[in-house]
């Protein structure tokens, strides 16, 4: 089995309400060590995204995901905007012309999304930003995708990789991002970034758990 | 919340249609996106000065578009850097020939969201340059940081250098006055409040009320201590010394010393600030030879003071003194 | 208390020798008895117009001295009128031959002050006309009180008679002018929060976080009514209503419509209220001809805004446009 | 008997004293139905008198007051300043060049300071100002005056008439000064001037209270 055009769409949807049930909760997050927006500008964004979606819900999955990302880009501002935009953009190269899509190709997806990140932010892992959440996930994938997993099993696995990432950030210094400015104070609180990253994951293992090998 | 308010995701637009109803004289307002350009953009042959970033900094930058100053501003939502569509069609809006100067603050967010758009405007075939402000000194430089926040010197450099196109100085040196504004100045800020970002609800951060936050941003980000209340004398001193200690500032030097109300704080300590940063300035032999002084990089409601100078040379003060003709800065014409 | 002062009992004079390393350019602090002039007074054959009252309301009357405006400004103690002294000596020091004009707010304090000097100054042989601001429509007039308090009239008398003396209008004529501006203006003020006086220490009213102070007035004097908060817009309504109302002000009236600030509140909220009461001015047909918006009369930090509405002809057009160059306010120059 | 210069003298200090010790109390009294400065004004104001001292402490009666008239109109401001200064003014005229007062004369001085305050303020009984508690304290000294009191107990007499005066404004509706902004919103609350008219009153009587007849 595979994930199929619906499934990506109803990832989309998913990720949209869980970002729209966490928005104080990242926003609480960033006002912490940032600037208390993270929450609001993600909603902002993916409410954007849901009334893009019947322009593209009969589209591949690379035009949904480019649509995606270019809509993130022009509605959530910060360094969010412009890195889950990237995100999705790079994702939906990958899948360009994609109607579904198998393990393998989820996992090249996801990682041309974070490499995509780490171009346009230039963040390290350890930096406590989402990076700390992405790149566990993506290894863990990969590693899946070598013991041959079934989809759910794996995505399951990238996300609770993800969800460690996210809670390894909280004794993190910043370096990158706004937190970074207040140096040592940073430490002891989870990184917002991170925890929309681990949402983004954990939504599409939940909306995927039914697809198997 | 006590905010003269509709409703939070009304602000920013409907601030703007009070600046259109205020200001059409002056300037122009594009809705969605969202940008501000001085009523006779573009305007040919001239350079054109862009900056922009999150709303909730007042004047700045919407207030200093006009003739001298800005030929455009882009306003993000509260705190949040605006998107490169609207830097894009903002630049396109001011590209009168002889290319665009991005004038950047230093924060993750508007550093990628402007590299964007400098892109997607370069892709059209307009020449851009952008250049970065990160004088505040609150925060140490590092390679493996963000760096240093853009802060006051951003006001400065927006005038300096609208100023530069309005002689019709070339991109490249439009963009060296820039570069030597970010060189020349240093700032730091303090708060005694929070604010509150409207659609938060509630204070960015608890400041109890003996306590005051040294080397606070303009976002609300916690700054460098937190501290007991001082008498100003005191906390003028604290900002000054790493002011003038970071490139440093030197006896003889002459400088535009610029004392920045964050939005809460009434005029009358504005004075008494600048009144003991002077001296201190004089006491190191550093001549203050402009000054600025009121609200005009702000942090919503904040109650709080930043101080910025900027070392300045017979180009400098020739550009500072030139006409300006904006909502918020205005002389000589 | 927070506050970026030293002693309470120095904030008067310390803000002074701020604005002397400030300005300079423009003004003269003379201290013991504080006040304020310009730099080059007394100007030969001019008006000499002169204003005070008491300190917190910053820019005003000391912002607000220099080419164009004010000869000489008397600041007195935070929230209580000058001294006759203060007022003497200050109109003693701005009287160019051709008398001086006394602008004086009315508040009981205030009124017998100026009585004093006045009489003081007539008796050393120097003309000195009086004429009192009482535009507060917060405040029911009737003979059987003190009246109308005088509030953002004061300012706009100030520009306009300013331009007056300066194009050497006789002592009659420029207190004419400022008549006219007294019999053509109104204003109405409201509060989100009280404002500290310094010596005081604590807030001089207490204000729920959920409710709001209608016909607030800039001393903190409590106002028309308490009421829950609102947005903005209804409150603007509810300022904008007496305000036309009382005169009143007709369809076909060219106004001037002056949004200010009380001293806490940011800009970004006085352009959403300046966009409220704009509209509603055009609702009435009254045409909205000049604005002015920022904090030009405050009442230290308090949260809040106040609305003015001149009814402007074409000599006070004129007046208005007629270059200024102050501290607080500069333009033509 | 009669109140001899260092007996005026001494009234003085003990003014200086006595609204020092009530500044918080009158400038809260103002605060709830003026603008908070009451105490703090006429507190500057007497301290610029304990300073002027020395020079008049060898002068007669009328120029000591009319000095304190002049040093309380230029240090105190606000409505207190020249009211309170011109009733000084005007006690000092009635009392010029005089070294003791009986108590006939210390009344004709009271009266005229008293007249001299309505001609400033115009104020009328039951306006809730000062005058208040003025205007009652100069009826029963004119009366004690024609009962031939002893001076003590006239003035004893006189400042409890200033204070019923004082205690009576309570529940008026201010019609001068600020408080008169408040319209029926300043009933229910005591007259900052009227206190500060009592507390002087009483300084006389608690000064001179063995001077006999
Ligand atoms: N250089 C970077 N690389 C990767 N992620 C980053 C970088 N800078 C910030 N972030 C992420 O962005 C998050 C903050 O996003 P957001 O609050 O939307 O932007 P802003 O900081 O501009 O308000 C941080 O929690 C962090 O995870
Ligand atoms: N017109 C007047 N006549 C007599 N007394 C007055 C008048 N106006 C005010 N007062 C007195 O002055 C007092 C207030 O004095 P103060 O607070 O020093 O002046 P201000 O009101 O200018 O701040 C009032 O309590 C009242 O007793
Ligand atoms: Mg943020
Ligand atoms: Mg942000
Ligand atoms: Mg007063
Ligand atoms: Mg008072």
């Amino acid at each position: 089995m595979s994930i199929a055009r619906d499934d990506a769409l109803n990832w989309i949807k998913a990720i949209a309400v869980v970002i729209g049930e966490n928005s104080a909760h990242l926003t609480q997050l960033d006002a912490d060590i940032g600037d208390a927006d993270h929450g609001v500008n993600m909603d902002r964004g993916f409410k954007a995204v849901m009334k893009k979606l019947p322009e593209i819900s009969d589209k591949d999955i690379g035009t949904m995901f480019k649509t995606i990302g270019m809509t993130l880009i022009s509605t959530v501002g910060g360094a969010g905007g412009p890195l889950y935009g990237t995100f999705f953009l790079q994702a939906g190269m990958k899948t360009a012309g994609k109607m579904e899509l198998n393990l393998a190709e989820w996992t090249d997806a996801l990682d041309a999304a974070l490499s995509g990140v780490i171009m346009r932010g230039k963040a390290e892992l350890g930096d406590k930003t989402m990076v700390d959440a992405l790149t566990p996930a993506v290894a863990t994938l990969k590693q899946s995708v070598n013991e041959g997993q079934p989809i759910n099993k794996a995505l399951e696995l990238s996300a609770e990789a993800a969800k460690k990432g996210m809670e390894g950030t909280i004794p993190l210094v910043a370096r990158k991002g706004r937190a970074s400015y207040l140096g040592e104070r940073s430490a002891g609180h989870q990184d917002p970034g991170a925890t929309s990253s681990y949402l983004i994951l954990k939504a599409a293992s939940d909306t995927w758990k039914d697809v198997g090998t | 919340m006590k905010k003269l308010i509709n409703k939070p995701e009304n602000v920013v637009r409907e601030s703007l249609e009070g600046i259109v109803y205020a200001h059409s004289d002056l300037v122009k307002v594009h809705y969605d996106p969202n940008f501000i350009v001085r009523a006779d953009a573009p305007v040919m042959g001239k350079v054109g000065v862009l900056s922009g970033g999150g709303s909730g900094h007042e004047p700045m930058h919407g207030g200093f578009v006009g003739m001298g100053m800005l030929d455009a501003a882009c306003p993000g939502a509260v705190f949040t850097s605006p998107t490169p569509d609207q830097m894009l069609e903002a630049t396109k809006a001011v590209n009168g020939g002889a290319g665009v100067l991005h004038i950047v603050k230093n924060y993750t967010g508007d550093i990628m969201n402007f590299e964007m758009a400098a892109e997607l405007a370069r892709a059209e075939g307009i020449e851009v340059e952008a250049v970065v402000t990160d004088d505040d000194v609150a925060v140490k430089d590092s390679l493996y940081t963000a760096g240093r926040r853009g802060v006051g010197v951003t006001v400065l450099a927006e005038k300096l250098c609208g100023a530069a196109a309005e002689e019709r100085s070339s991109l490249k040196d439009v963009a060296e006055i820039c570069r030597k504004a970010k060189n020349l100045g240093r700032s730091m800020g303090m708060a005694l409040t929070s604010c509150t970002v409207p659609h938060v609800g509630k204070p960015t951060f608890e400041l109890p009320d003996d306590q005051m936050e040294i080397g606070i941003g303009i976002h609300g980000e916690p700054g460098r201590m937190r501290l007991d209340l001082k008498p100003a004398d005191e906390i003028v001193e604290m900002l000054m010394e790493p002011i003038i200690n970071d490139i440093p500032y030197k006896s003889g030097d002459e400088v535009l010393l610029f004392v920045n109300g964050l939005g809460g704080t009434p005029l009358v300590e504005l004075y008494i600030i600048y009144r003991k940063a002077f001296e201190i300035a004089e006491k190191h032999g550093i001549k203050v030879v402009r000054n600025l002084i009121g609200p005009y990089i702000t942090s919503l409601e904040m109650a709080g003071v930043s101080i910025t100078m900027l070392k300045m040379d017979d180009e400098m003060l020739r550009l500072w003194d030139a006409p300006v003709k904006t909502p918020a800065l205005r002389w000589g014409v």
